[in-house]
This record gives C-alpha cells, sequence and structure tokens, in this order.
C-alpha cells in the first residue's frame, strides 16, 4: 500500500482547534448579547416600576411578543435559505379577515379557524414559493409583488367591512386571552412551534439544507440537494405560519379590520436581523429571531411604562435598535480580533 | 495498467458528445471511457472543454448531443444528485463550499448518518470527517467553518468530500492547482489506494508530471475535439504537449538573466498577529522573488497585508523608498504596486461583469477624462492585453464567469499587467493554466522584470519558482526561516525550510 | 448564471418597462378624457416628483449592492424640521441649507454604521427608518405648520410650469437624472458602482475604495430625501411629522420594476425612471377611470412579479428552443 | 423672514358670499357628487359615505366613493385632482390633514366644483361648507363631564387619541383639557395624551402600557372609535377590568360586547348615518343654488329636518348620542 507517506509536518491540531472555539463562541454571543439586553432592559423597567413585572404585566409583554415570535421563526426558515418574504404583514391581514369572516357571528370551533387561517397563509405562500423557486426569480421583488397582491385583495374583499369581538366566538377568543399556570396559550403556541422548528433545523437532513442552500447556493445545487422543493417548503412554512399567527390575530384582539399587520414585515425582517440571523443567509437561528422579536416588543412596551413622552417613543425605539444590533456586531469584531491575537501568542509559545 | 482493459466493459463513458453555450462549441463529439481500476487524464489547454466534459459526466450539463452510460447502459443525468446516485463523485475545478459550515456538515450534506427518527448524527459525521481528514493527512478540524479557509484547504475539503463517496468513479478537476508537494503525494497515494480498489478515477492537471506519476491512460483535447486516447506508457512529455497544443512548445521556463536595480519594494518587520509575525524582505528592480512555502504557511497574507488589502499590526512597506500609509490598496496602487490575487474568482474578477470591464477596473482614471470613461479605451485595453496573453474567448462584451479557469486567470493577469506597475505581485500566478500559455506569462513576467520590473511571486509550484525566481524566501507557520540565492535553491534547501526543518531558520513553534 | 446572461443579451427588462410606459401612455390617451391634457399631466408628474427624485441615489445604491429604508422617515423629518424652523421665524433662506445638512448628516450615519460598523444596510435603515421618522415627532410633535410663502411654493406647483407642462420640481428631476445617468454609466465612478455590487470582495481588490464609495452613496441619498422634503413641505403646504410615511415601499418597487438587481451590480437609471413614470402614470389613469383603490394595489403587485417573471418564461423558451435545435443538428 | 402670511385668501373663492343664493331654487337632477373619506377601509368612514351615495340617488343624483387605501393627505391629492379632471359638481372629503388638501381643492372651487367638508375639516377658504358631527367643543367637553360624573370627579385620567396629526382629534383634545382646567375638576388630573394611531394593536398596547406606567390610573378617554373599542377589549380581559372606566367615540356594534360584560358603562357618538346624508343635502343645495355657504343661510336635508349654516360655514349635525345598555340594542351600525 501506498498509505506509508510522510507524516504532516505542521503541528497537528494547534491553529485550528482555537479556530474553532473561536467561531463557536463567536456564534453563541449573537443569541447570549440579546438576551442579556433583555434581561437588562426588563430588570431596569422593572427596577423603576415593579408592576413592569406583575402577573399581569409578564402575561401581557408573552402575549404582545406571541405573535411577532411566531412571524419571525417563518420569516427566518425563509432568510435562511437567503431568500425574504415580504408579503407576511399581508398575509396575516388576510387571514385574520377570513378567520373573522368564518367565525363571525356563529359558534364555530377554534380549531377549525386555526385551520383556515394556516391554510389561507399555506396557499399564500405556496404561490411566492413557487415563483421564487420555480420561478428562480428574485424573492425580494416577487413577495413584494405578492405583498401588494395579498393585500389588494384583503382590502377588496373587507372594504370597509369590520368584524368584532362581539361577533366572535367565545372559543376563539379563549383561546387568545386564556392561560394555563399564568402562560397565555398564545405563548405556549408560540413557544412550542419554536422548540420544533429549532429541531428541525438542526436534527434533519432537510433542515440543514436550508442552511446549506443560504450559504451557498451554487455549492447547493452541485452537492445534488433538491433546492427548488426546500426553498417551496420554506415559503410554505413560513406563509402557514403567517397564517396561523392571522388566525391568532383575530382570538387575540377580537377586532379584524382589512389593515391589520399592515407594514408589519419589516418590524418582522427586523426581528429576525436583530436576533443574529444573516440576511445574507447560511447563518442564525430561530432562538435568536425569536429573541429578536422579544427584545422589540418589550421596547414597546417598556417606553410606555417608563412614561417616556409619546413624541420621543419612535426615537427612542429607533435608537435602541441600532443600539442593539452595533454593540452585538462591535462586540463579536472585537472579541474576534482579540482571540486571534491571543491564540497568536499561545502558538508561537507552545 | 497490466490487465488488458479493452475486454471490460467501461464502468463510465461519453459517447460522441457535444455541448455548445451559445455560439461556444465547447465539446463537439468527444468519446471517453473510464475502466475499473484505472487512472485516466484528461489534458488539453484552457478552454479546451475539459470541465465541460467532466460537468456533463457529472449531470451539471446535459450534452446536447450524444449519451453518457453507466456500466454499459445509457443514462440521463436531470441533475448533480443522480450522478451521485450512479456513484460518480466529482472534485470541480473551483471549490464550491458552505462557508457557513463546518467541514465535517460540507462533506456529509446532504448524506448525514442517522439515527432514529430519522435525525442527524452530528457525532458520527464529526468522527467520519476526523477519519477522512487523517486519510489525507491535513491538519484541518471537522468543527471548523470554511469561511476564510485558504483556497488550497478548500481544495483539501472538497477531496475529503469525494472519498468520503466510496464512490466506483471519481472525478478530480484540476485538484492539486493550489497543492504544494507535500499536500499532492498524500493525495496520490490515496487515490492509488483506491484505484488499486477498482475505483474508476479521470484526473486533470496542467501539471504534467502529475499525469506521468498517477495516469495509466491519457486523452487530449483541443477547441472541444478530442485529439487522442493513449496509454502512459511509451508517452514522452513532449508528445503530450504536442497533441495538447498542436505544436513544439518552447521552453516553459524562459528565464532571462535581468539587470537587478535598486531597491523597489522594502517590507519591514511586518506583522499580523495570529497570521505572520516579523517579516522583512526586499525585492529589487530586475529582479523575481519567490515566495515558497507549504499551504498555510501564511504567503497570501503577507502579499495581502503588503498590497494594504489586510492591515497589519505592525511594520511597515516601502516602495521605491516611499512608506506606503497602511492599509490602502488604492495607495499601494498609486505607487505602482498590482496584486494578482489566489482567489481569482472572490478577488480577483467581478464575475457577472464583462471580460472588458473587468480589465478596466484597474484603469478606470485612465480611460478618459474628467472621470468619464470612453468606451474605446476601455475596449482597446482589454483587446491588447486579451491577445498578448492568448486569451481565448467569444466576445469582449461577455461576462467573464463563462470564460475557463484558465482564461479566468488570464484576465486576472492582463487586468494587472495593464497599470505597468513597477512592483509586480503575483499570488499563484499560473494556477489553472495550461502548459503553453504558462511557458507564455513566464516569458512575460522574466522580459518584464528584464525591463526593471520588480516581481514578488508567490507560487504552490515548486518547478515553478525554482526556475523563475532569483531569490527564493521560504516561509514556515508564519516566519520567513530561509532565504535561497537562486544557485541553493534545490527542492530538498526549499523543503527543509518550508517544514521548519531548516538549520538556518528558527523553529517558530 | 448562464441562463442569466444569456438573457441579458436577449432581452432587457429596463427597455420592456419603456415600452409598456409608452403602451399606457398612449391607451390613456386614446380611452381616457381628462387624461391627455397638459392639466392632469403637469399634476401627475408633479404628483411623482419626490418619489422620483429619491428614486435617482436609491438606484446607484442599490446597483452598489445596498439598500436605504430610511429614505422616506428623512423626507417627513425635513419636512418636520422645516416646519419647525419657519414657525420660529428663521428665513426660508437659511432654512434650506440647515434642512439640507441634516440630511447628509442622517445619511452619514447610515454609511457609517454599514461601512465602519459593517451591519447589513437593510437591517441598519429599518432602524434609521424608526429613528428619523421619530425625530420629526419630536421636532414637531402633533402640530402642522402651514403658512409658507407663496413666493417658494410657486416652485413647487403643478400650475407654475416650465415650457407650459413641466413642473419646476420635475423638471429639476429631469436634470438631476441627466447627471446622474451619465455618472453611472459613463464614468469610472459607475463603473465602480457596478463593480462593488457584483463583487465586493474584488472590486476591494481592484483598488476601488469600496466602504469610501457606499458611504458617499448613502451620503447622497439622505441629502435628496432632505430635499425631497421640502419640496413635499412646499407642495402641499404643509410641514407634519407624518410626511411622506410609507414612500420608502413606493421608491424601491419602482426602482425593482425597472428591472434594478437588489443583489447588485445589475440595472440601468433609464429602467429605474420608467419604473417611477410606470407606477405614476398607471396609478393616474386607474384613478380617472374610477378603479378602486385595491385594484390599483393589486395591479402594482402584479406588475412587480410580471417584472421579473416575464423575462424568466421568455428565457426559458428561448433555451428551450436553442435545446432543440442544437439536438436537431 | 418668516413673517406669517395666509396664502392668498383673497384670490380663492372661498366662502362665496358675494354670489347670491337663492333658497327657492328645487334641488337638480343628475349631480356627480364624489366622496373621499380619510381612508376607505376605514369602517366608520364607508357607513358615512354609503349612507351619503344612497341620500344622492334618493334626490335623483349619483355618488361615489374614492378615496386611498392610507389615511395620508399626500394621496387624498391625487385622488382630488382626478375628480377635478373627472368634472364632478362637488368633491365631498374628510381631510386627513387640513392644509395639504388646500391647493387642489381652490383648483376644484375655480372651476366650480363645490367643495364639502365633513368629519375632519379643512382651512376655512378651501371649502364651502363644513358639516361636523357635532360642535367640536361639544364633544370635547361633553366627554370630559361624562367621564367626571362616573368617577366622582377624582382621580387621574388619561386620553388615548389616534395619530398625532388627527385635526379633529386635536381639536377636541384641546377642549378636553379646557374643560379639566374648570375648578369642577380640581380633583382630576390628565396624566398623559397617548397616541394608537388608529391601528387596532398599537391601541391595545398603549392602553396596556398606560395602565402599567400609572397603577392610580382612573379613567381612559378614547376619542375615536379604533381606540375606544381597542381599550375596552384589552380592559375587559385583563385584572383592571371594572377598575379602570372607559369613555369615548365609538360604535354600537363594536362597543355592544364590553357594554354588555360591564367593561364599559356609556360612551358617545353621532349617528354617522346621519352625517353621510346630511352631507349630501348639503352638496346638492350648494350646487343647486340654494345656499353659497355663507353665515345664516338653511337648506333643507330631507327628513333630518332644516340646518342653518353657522360661522365659517359650518353646519353642526347636533348632539352626539349617548349610549349605555339601555338603549345599545336600539342601534346598528
Ligand atoms: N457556462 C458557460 N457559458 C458559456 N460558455 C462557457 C460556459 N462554460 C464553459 N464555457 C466555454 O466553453 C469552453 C470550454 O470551457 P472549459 O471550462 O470546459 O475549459 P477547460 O478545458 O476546463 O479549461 P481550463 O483548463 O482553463 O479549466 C470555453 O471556451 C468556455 O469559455
Ligand atoms: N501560524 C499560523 N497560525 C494560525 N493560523 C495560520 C497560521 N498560518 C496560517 N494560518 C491560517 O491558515 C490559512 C491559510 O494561510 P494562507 O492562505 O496564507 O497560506 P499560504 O501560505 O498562502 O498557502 P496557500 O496560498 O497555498 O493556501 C489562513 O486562514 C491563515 O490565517
Ligand atoms: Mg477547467
Ligand atoms: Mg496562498
Amino acid at each position: 500500500m501506498t498509505a506509508t507517506v510522510e507524516q504532516p509536518t505542521a503541528p497537528p491540531g494547534a491553529r485550528k482547534v482555537t479556530a474553532r472555539s473561536l467561531t463557536e463562541t463567536v456564534f453563541r454571543a449573537r443569541e447570549i448579547s440579546i438576551a442579556g439586553c433583555l434581561v437588562l432592559l426588563v430588570l431596569g423597567t422593572w427596577a423603576a416600576n415593579h408592576r413592569f413585572l406583575s402577573e399581569q404585566g409578564v402575561k401581557d409583554l408573552l402575549l404582545n411578543a406571541s405573535i411577532l415570535i411566531l412571524l419571525a421563526v417563518g420569516q427566518s426558515v425563509v432568510v435562511l435559505t437567503r431568500n425574504i418574504d415580504l408579503s407576511v404583514g399581508s398575509v396575516v391581514g388576510l387571514s385574520a379577515f377570513a378567520c373573522g369572516k368564518f367565525v363571525s357571528g356563529t359558534d364555530r370551533n377554534a380549531v377549525l379557524a386555526l385551520l383556515l387561517g394556516i391554510g389561507v397563509g399555506a396557499l399564500c405562500g405556496l404561490v411566492s414559493g413557487l415563483l421564487v423557486s420555480f420561478g428562480r426569480v428574485p424573492a425580494l421583488v416577487v413577495t413584494l409583488g405578492m405583498l401588494y397582491i395579498i393585500q389588494g385583495t384583503d382590502y377588496w374583499w373587507a372594504h370597509g367591512q369590520q368584524i368584532n369581538a362581539a361577533d366572535v366566538p367565545a372559543s376563539v377568543l379563549d383561546l387568545g386571552s386564556g392561560s394555563v399556570l399564568g402562560v397565555p396559550y398564545l405563548a405556549l403556541i408560540a413557544v412550542a412551534v419554536l422548540a420544533a422548528a429549532s429541531y428541525y433545523l438542526r436534527s434533519y437532513r432537510s433542515g440543514r439544507e436550508l442552511y446549506a442552500i443560504g450559504s451557498s447556493p451554487e455549492a447547493a445545487r452541485l452537492a445534488g440537494i433538491p433546492i427548488r422543493r426546500r426553498i417551496l417548503a420554506a415559503y410554505l412554512f413560513s406563509g402557514a405560519v403567517a397564517g396561523f399567527a392571522g388566525a391568532l390575530w383575530l382570538a387575540r384582539f377580537g377586532t379584524v379590520v382589512a389593515d391589520n399587520a399592515h407594514g408589519w414585515e419589516l418590524t418582522v425582517v427586523s426581528a429576525v436581523v436583530v436576533g443574529g440571523v444573516a440576511i445574507t443567509g447560511g447563518t442564525g437561528s430561530v432562538w435568536g429571531a425569536a429573541l429578536g422579536a422579544l427584545l422589540l416588543t418589550t421596547v414597546g412596551s417598556v417606553l410606555v411604562v417608563l412614561k417616556v413622552d409619546s413624541f420621543w417613543q419612535s426615537a427612542i425605539t429607533g435608537a435602541l435598535l441600532l443600539a442593539a444590533i452595533s454593540v452585538d456586531r462591535i462586540v463579536t469584531l472585537r472579541m474576534t480580533s482579540a482571540l486571534r491575537k491571543r491564540n497568536a501568542r499561545h502558538v508561537h509559545q507552545v | 495498467m497490466d490487465q488488458p482493459k479493452s475486454a471490460e466493459r467501461p464502468v463510465l463513458s461519453l459517447e460522441d458528445a457535444s455541448k455548445s453555450f451559445g455560439a461556444v462549441r465547447a465539446l463537439q463529439g468527444v468519446s471517453l471511457a473510464l475502466f475499473a481500476g484505472e487512472a485516466h487524464a484528461l489534458a488539453g489547454e484552457n478552454g479546451a472543454g475539459k470541465s465541460t466534459l467532466i460537468k456533463v459526466l457529472a449531470g451539471v450539463h446535459r450534452p446536447d448531443a450524444g449519451r453518457v452510460l453507466v456500466d454499459g447502459e445509457p443514462v440521463t443525468f436531470h441533475g448533480p444528485s443522480d450522478a451521485r446516485d450512479a456513484g460518480i463523485a466529482v472534485i470541480y475545478q473551483e471549490p464550491t463550499l458552505f462557508p457557513d459550515l463546518t467541514v465535517a456538515e460540507n462533506i456529509f450534506m446532504g448524506r448525514q448518518p442517522r439515527r432514529s427518527f430519522g435525525r442527524v448524527d452530528h457525532r458520527s459525521v464529526r468522527d467520519a470527517t476526523r477519519a477522512l481528514i487523517d486519510r489525507l493527512g491535513v491538519d484541518l478540524d471537522p468543527g471548523q467553518l470554511c469561511r476564510g479557509l485558504s483556497i488550497a484547504d478548500q481544495q483539501l475539503v472538497e477531496i475529503a468530500k469525494a472519498l468520503s463517496f466510496d464512490a466506483r468513479v471519481l472525478i478530480m478537476d484540476e485538484p492539486t492547482a493550489a497543492l504544494t508537494g507535500a499536500e499532492v503525494a498524500r493525495l496520490f497515494g490515496v487515490v492509488r489506494t483506491l484505484r488499486e480498489q477498482g475505483t474508476a478515477v479521470l484526473f486533470i492537471s496542467h501539471r504534467l508530471e502529475e499525469i506521468f506519476a498517477l495516469c495509466q491512460r491519457v486523452t487530449t483535447l483541443r477547441d472541444g475535439r478530442l485529439i487522442s486516447s493513449d496509454t502512459v506508457d511509451g508517452l514522452t512529455e513532449d508528445d503530450l504537449v504536442r497533441r495538447m497544443v498542436g505544436r513544439d512548445l518552447d521552453e516553459l521556463y524562459p528565464k532571462q538573466p535581468a539587470r537587478i536595480g535598486d531597491t523597489a519594494l522594502a517590507v519591514r518587520r511586518l506583522t499580523r498577529e495570529g497570521v505572520f509575525t516579523d517579516v522583512s524582505f526586499d525585492v529589487r528592480r530586475g529582479e523575481i522573488v519567490a515566495l515558497a512555502g507549504l499551504v498555510g504557511a501564511g504567503r497570501s497574507e503577507v502579499v495581502r497585508a503588503v498590497f494594504g488589502v489586510d492591515r497589519a499590526d505592525a511594520g511597515d512597506v516601502h516602495v521605491a523608498g516611499n512608506k506606503l500609509p497602511a492599509g490602502s490598496p488604492t495607495a499601494a496602487m498609486a505607487a505602482g504596486v498590482a496584486l494578482v490575487p489566489e482567489d481569482r474568482r472572490q478577488q480577483g474578477l467581478v464575475m457577472e461583469l464583462s471580460i472588458e470591464r473587468n480589465i478596466g477596473l484597474t484603469g478606470l482614471d485612465r480611460l478618459g477624462r474628467g472621470g468619464l470613461v470612453r468606451r474605446t479605451l476601455e475596449r482597446g485595453r482589454a483587446a491588447d492585453w486579451a491577445v498578448r496573453l492568448q486569451l481565448k474567448y467569444n466576445r469582449l462584451s461577455d461576462p467573464v464567469g463563462v470564460l475557463s479557469g484558465g482564461n479566468q486567470q488570464k484576465v486576472v493577469l492582463a487586468k494587472w499587467l495593464a497599470t505597468e506597475p513597477g512592483v509586480l505581485i503575483v499570488d499563484e500566478p499560473t494556477r489553472g493554466i495550461d502548459i503553453g500559455t504558462k511557458a507564455e506569462v513566464h516569458r512575460l513576467l522574466s522580459s518584464l522584470a528584464a525591463e526593471g520590473l520588480a516581481v514578488l511571486m508567490v507560487s504552490s509550484d515548486l518547478p515553478e519558482v525554482l526556475a523563475m525566481a532569483d531569490r527564493v524566501l521560504v516561509m514556515h507557520e508564519g516566519r520567513i526561516t530561509a532565504e535561497l540565492p537562486r544557485a541553493l535553491a534545490t527542492e530538498e534547501s526549499v523543503m527543509a525550510a518550508a517544514t521548519g526543518r531548516t538549520a538556518g531558520g528558527e523553529k517558530a513553534a | 448564471m448562464s441562463t442569466k446572461s444569456d438573457l441579458s443579451r436577449f432581452l432587457r427588462w429596463d427597455v420592456a418597462v419603456g415600452i409598456l410606459l409608452v403602451a399606457v401612455f398612449a391607451t390613456g390617451a386614446g380611452t381616457t378624457e381628462g387624461f391627455a391634457t397638459t392639466g392632469n399631466l403637469s399634476f401627475a408628474l408633479n404628483d411623482i416628483a419626490e418619489v422620483a427624485i429619491i428614486a435617482l441615489p436609491m438606484t446607484l445604491l442599490v446597483v452598489a449592492g445596498e439598500i436605504d429604508l430610511s429614505v422616506a422617515s428623512m423626507l417627513g423629518l425635513a419636512s418636520a424640521v422645516s416646519g419647525k424652523l419657519w414657525e420660529s421665524g428663521w428665513a426660508f433662506e437659511t432654512i434650506v441649507p440647515v434642512v439640507l445638512a441634516i440630511g447628509v448628516v442622517g445619511g452619514l450615519l447610515n454609511g457609517w454604521l454599514v461601512t465602519r460598523v459593517g451591519l447589513p444596510s437593510l437591517a441598519v435603515t429599518i432602524g434609521t427608518l424608526t429613528l428619523y421618522r421619530g425625530l420629526a415627532s419630536v421636532a414637531l410633535g402633533s402640530n402642522a405648520v402651514t403658512d409658507f410663502p407663496e413666493t417658494y411654493a410657486r416652485w413647487t406647483s403643478d400650475t407654475d410650469t416650465v415650457l407650459g407642462f413641466l413642473p419646476y420640481p420635475f423638471a429639476l428631476f429631469i436634470v438631476l437624472a441627466a447627471v446622474t445617468g451619465v455618472v453611472l454609466h459613463a464614468t469610472g465612478f459607475g463603473r465602480s458602482l457596478f463593480a462593488t455590487g457584483a463583487q465586493e470582495e474584488a472590486a476591494y481588490f481592484s483598488g476601488i475604495r469600496v466602504k469610501r464609495l457606499k458611504l458617499l452613496l448613502f451620503v447622497l441619498t439622505g441629502l435628496l430625501s432632505a430635499f425631497a422634503g421640502i419640496v413635499f413641505t412646499l407642495r402641499y403646504g404643509s410641514a407634519r411629522a407624518d410626511n411622506g410615511q410609507g414612500f420608502e415601499m413606493l421608491v424601491i418597487a419602482s426602482v425593482l420594476l425597472g428591472g434594478v438587481d437588489f443583489d447588485g451590480g445589475k440595472g440601468t437609471l433609464g429602467g429605474a425612471i420608467a419604473g417611477v413614470l410606470l407606477i405614476g402614470l398607471l396609478k393616474n389613469l386607474l384613478i380617472l377611470n374610477d378603479v378602486a383603490n385595491e385594484v390599483q394595489v393589486i395591479v402594482t403587485g402584479l406588475l412587480l412579479v410580471a417584472s421579473v417573471l416575464t423575462p424568466r418564461v421568455i428565457a426559458a423558451a428561448l433555451e428551450r428552443r436553442h435545446r432543440r435545435a442544437a439536438a436537431a443538428v | 423672514g418668516g413673517t406669517t402670511k395666509k396664502s392668498s385668501s383673497d384670490q380663492g373663492p372661498g366662502t362665496a358670499s358675494t354670489a347670491s343664493a337663492d333658497p327657492g331654487a328645487v334641488l337638480k337632477k343628475g349631480l356627480k357628487l364624489a366622496f373621499l373619506p380619510k381612508q376607505i377601509n376605514n369602517p366608520y368612514e364607508t357607513i358615512v359615505d354609503n349612507s351619503g351615495i344612497a341620500t344622492a340617488k334618493e334626490i335623483g343624483g349619483t355618488a361615489k366613493e374614492v378615496g386611498p387605501s392610507d389615511a395620508s393627505a399626500s394621496s387624498q391629492v391625487s385622488y382630488i385632482n382626478t375628480l377635478i379632471q373627472q368634472q364632478q359638481d362637488a368633491i365631498l372629503l374628510a381631510a386627513n390633514d387640513p392644509n395639504a388638501v388646500c391647493g387642489p381643492l381652490k383648483q376644484a372651487m375655480a372651476k366650480g366644483i363645490k367643495v364639502v367638508a365633513y368629519d375632519s375639516d379643512t382651512a376655512k377658504d378651501c371649502r364651502q361648507l363644513f358639516i361636523n358631527q357635532a360642535s367640536s367643543e361639544q364633544i370635547g367637553r361633553s366627554l370630559v363631564q361624562n367621564l367626571g360624573k362616573q368617577l366622582n370627579y377624582q382621580g387621574k385620567i388619561a386620553i388615548l387619541s389616534a395619530t398625532q396629526n388627527a385635526t379633529n382629534q386635536n381639536t377636541w383634545i384641546e377642549f378636553m383639557k379646557k374643560e379639566l382646567a374648570l375648578p369642577a375638576y380640581k380633583g382630576m388630573t390628565l396624566a398623559k395624551v397617548a397616541y394608537g394611531d388608529d391601528d387596532d394593536q398599537k391601541s391595545f398596547q398603549q392602553t396596556q402600557g398606560l395602565l402599567q406606567a400609572y397603577p392610580d390610573l382612573k379613567g381612559i378617554i378614547a376619542p375615536t372609535t379604533v381606540g375606544i373599542a381597542a381599550s375596552a377589549r384589552y380592559i375587559s380581559s385583563s385584572s383592571y377590568k371594572g377598575k379602570v372606566v372607559v369613555n369615548g367615540l365609538g360604535t354600537p356594534n363594536q362597543m355592544r360586547k364590553y357594554v354588555k360584560d360591564g367593561t364599559v358603562a356609556q360612551f358617545s357618538l353621532w349617528d354617522p348615518k346621519k352625517l353621510g346624508r346630511l352631507a349630501a343635502y348639503a352638496a346638492s343645495a350648494l350646487c343647486s343654488g340654494q345656499i353659497t355657504g355663507a353665515e345664516g343661510q338653511t337648506f333643507k336635508a330631507g327628513d333630518l329636518g332644516t340646518f342653518t349654516i353657522g360661522k365659517d360655514g359650518e353646519v353642526i349635525l347636533g348632539k352626539p348620542t349617548v349610549f349605555d345598555t339601555t338603549n345599545i340594542d336600539g342601534f346598528d351600525f
């Protein structure tokens, strides 16, 4: 056998192992730093106003975040594949209205409404997904187009109609406001979807392939990954989740008009980005995205609780958003370069 | 090589295949047969159609005419995965990895070992990768992200990936272009073992000695046509060159003696922590200085820092006596420095832009007046250099991305030579360039040096280093461990310094 | 990749948008009373002036591979600040430079965060979208300042025009567009933008000052957004913090419609301008025909989808024909 | 610079008191009226406009509703321009911004198109009439009076408004503050004015924040139909139910559930159908020459009775209705 080749001459391990722990630390840092921001924010606010963490206060925080978390989970699955779904806001609106129409004045079961919502959303996701994956056209343009198309359809259908809480059956409304052991149903649902998505992305081939596609579509093609099917599935998921969120919107707010969740697409995208999912695909986790969503909604509540002047709220929200992403980025950069230098000393001392 | 192959049925073969891209006829009626236990080389100039042939076999391209046969049965590959399922593993010319994923995931993407409920077994993925890497004898960590790996390391990951298939057919498109002797030896060892176990191998390289070292049969293509298919036994390098180029080749390393002048480039105690340390050297006018070393020694990093693409933590660079501001390629260019980077697809070229625009990119201020760009000047500059470097192209307005690998490399050279630099830094200047053109590039470098250009050359091609350089600087783990004048530079002395065994250089670790 | 490059050879979407624009205009003139009148066209052109002005730097930015979603907020901020200053008795001649300076500073902040801190522009400008709109409401609160003098307001009206039909803001836009077109398509700077957008690393290795160039574009975008804010304020005679809300989507939709590729490195200014005009004129025509707003929204969406789908479908058809032809040989 | 000036109030047709009115003229047939609401998919505006359209038909004319889907002044302007091109007889609009729509409205009046503002006024010289649902002063003051009674004139209160720039809401809030300044209310303090942007979800979250920020908050006035519904809904499903009084302007259909479950004791609103009806009559009267918009002129609005034009061309529909458990089932809108 020719296996008797000379031994590798470089000292094995040294540079690569440190490189590895480095990337891992940096990777973790994203979620940790957001979680840190969140904890600071909550504790600080609590110090100023104890009511913030009262039972009602916590419940409100969770309820506010739930729908955005769901949407962020759906969006991050799409963003991981280096695509984007700008239509989620209108899907939520359409689905909420469809479900509202469906249950309004009846005593239909909440589960049926949820299924309808998921169906409406999945249909929208299917169209976007087909266009993006099989039409092979830029996702940003297609989903912006879909945003308008779905929104227009919703307006056209709803046209000044309104579904009122009085018309919505109690079973649906209970879903939106009820809780077990003080934890709202909505939050439980969001966490369940989040955990399932996260586990799937980590532990299944097709989940890993979503990362691969986002990281390098060209390499994914050569690796024989069924790119189109995977991207289609990602859009289907994002659409279905958005539709589901629409049904939950109805349950939570009871009142539905045409332009529910209008403009939410940007909020969702910023939650995803704040959560460390790269807009260019391939990296990030749904946990990060969910934390991003929680951070955004919490900032909104905190400003009101801290009695910040209404006129200042939006400015401060924007500034905090920028601060959150910048701090995270700067910490990462500093750490990477510090670790590089420290490694260097190690290697040369050995 | 001793069994009679003709009697056997080929594992994989191509019959009368044609493929064109628009007006370019990349393949015309080419046939090829791969047998179990045989290593088959594919030779030809840049743009001859080698990569295209491989992509047809790999299911990336569908042939316009002709067929692909597996075990004598005609098949239609609808995509790379079909070919993979038929037992064909491919290493493409350009590494295509997932930068955000780990080495292990890159190797096993889509075919990870699974445990209950179809879940990926991350531990066995890592262990299997470890084993593969050990087999290749390289220094990579399975858990490391692929972003930031050097081209050579990327190529090694690709090789490991191809090996992991346990395929019946192993196809390799210039796997060694970025590797140094040690890694090549390792690779060949592994490939020989596979071949002896019955794998059919198709191998492309522009380094003829590699073809002779590894293969039993060689097929030559020219302009998309099959020229001949011979056994390697009894073939000489000259025969092969004649088949490829269609004529005899002059000297491959036409080194002209040059008058060495003043110092053009002076590097003083340049350090980038964690990458290279305390690097000092001079390059004088008329001189070709080579920077040699093993993959990962930090040669590319040094030249990047010299050019200012990376910012050095300490040390200075002087050009013609003037200190360059740190971290500014623009300033380096203004001082007459040019860098042909090692990764042409990421750093060398803008793949979507046309050939002329790419070549024009380094001289935007010279292509017109008042910031305006004159199309005629832009095209003239490109046409001029396309001729000088024998570029094979369809139209100058075609995107560079459609050129063959070697021709892309020529565009990078053209783009920088057109700046008429005083100091030319070339990182793997002939990577993937065919033997004919390589001689041309060498002649060009040599004559430019003779005209007073200072050349700093990073190359993994040791014969090239030894033949072209007036002086060889050898790096080992981020430090310069030896400086060998042309007379003293031999394969042994360079390798000794590169592996840190030299008596002269201090040992780094 | 190969199919993309084939496609650019066979069909250029920006040209198609131009043709569509002419078609819409001809249809409107032929079928709809009151469409092809000077009054209506002056109005329609004036009505898209701000979007058109912002679309110019936006096109450059997108070609260079970045995006700015904060433009409409900057417009609002400029409007609010000019209102505030006017209310506190400043001369209009001093207000204008101050507001433009604010645009520059806003652009610098965007550019700084993107190029120096290294954040993705989508994320940064979603943040500044909120921030600038917030600052606008801090500046002016819930007030509206309305008493701008006629001497300035007439520059933005659609009845005082150049050549009898071109409102001043639009005439100015034409001048700016000509300059931008030359810069993008005929200068080294323009070449650098394409290279940067297509492959930033390669551009950087070619000695292009990628970061400085992007910073400059963000500044330019901020500046012109602020300028558009002044035009908007005068044109409506009303300075409010919420002016131009949601315009960013309109600008982006127009640029996209014109075939400018959001991955950077591709597109023409002519296409972007055709996109702006198409959306503007189509809206005008639809409203004139009493087409409900929701249908307008749907039509915009369909146009966007068609803008990317049509070239693909045609390219695919051509490729299939080519394949059949090649197989037949 | 900086001298304030009213933009050319002399050249616009303004209140056309110079032209003479012919109170006896019959209502013209075949009038073309166009309703331009703040936003087309606002349910409240839809009720108003549909009623106006029906009324126009009764009178023998035609009417339509056109408008943007976002509540912004700039999009309304595009519509005004096309209405001019279409040579409508009258434009009826609820202005998103009193001044931004002025230029085109003046152009319309110059071309002989009558302009009637309803629900939310424009600047006075940009329209002939403003049909006010109730006097702004009355709305503002009565909301505070009602809440005062409910709270026994004691405790902290907050206002949850629509957008920061909504003209009608801001006028009402001014009057609320004036009322609160009276000695009778010295036990009550206004803690904060919050803005829910007429967005259901945002109003909901604002309510929740208010209650956390001001634990001793006793009452909320939401002078917007979206806001009051969102407020009531949050309170009905939270621990604040029964502790915080919500009052304001809302539609019976939206509020029915909360009145029934005791979250809300009372709220007010005028009948939006009557508002639309009155606007249609007023526009027809203008077009027919019965009135010109001058103070003191009168016109008949079918079954609604006779109305007199007040100061600045303002016509007031009447007093708002107060809804509570006793009467809410008698209304369906
Ligand atoms: N996708 C494509 N579109 C258009 N032309 C192409 C494409 N791919 C290859 N070509 C052309 O086909 C010809 C053969 O290219 P190929 O890559 O097979 O050459 P090669 O023999 O591998 O050369 P090298 O040694 O330089 O790698 C070249 O002229 C090239 O420009
Ligand atoms: N001493 C070292 N310690 C840690 N990392 C190193 C060291 N030397 C090199 N590296 C890393 O190894 C990688 C490969 O280095 P580089 O590309 O400079 O090698 P090279 O000598 O140019 O070889 P080639 O170009 O053939 O790959 C780089 O990512 C570099 O950061
Ligand atoms: Mg090749
Ligand atoms: Mg290198």
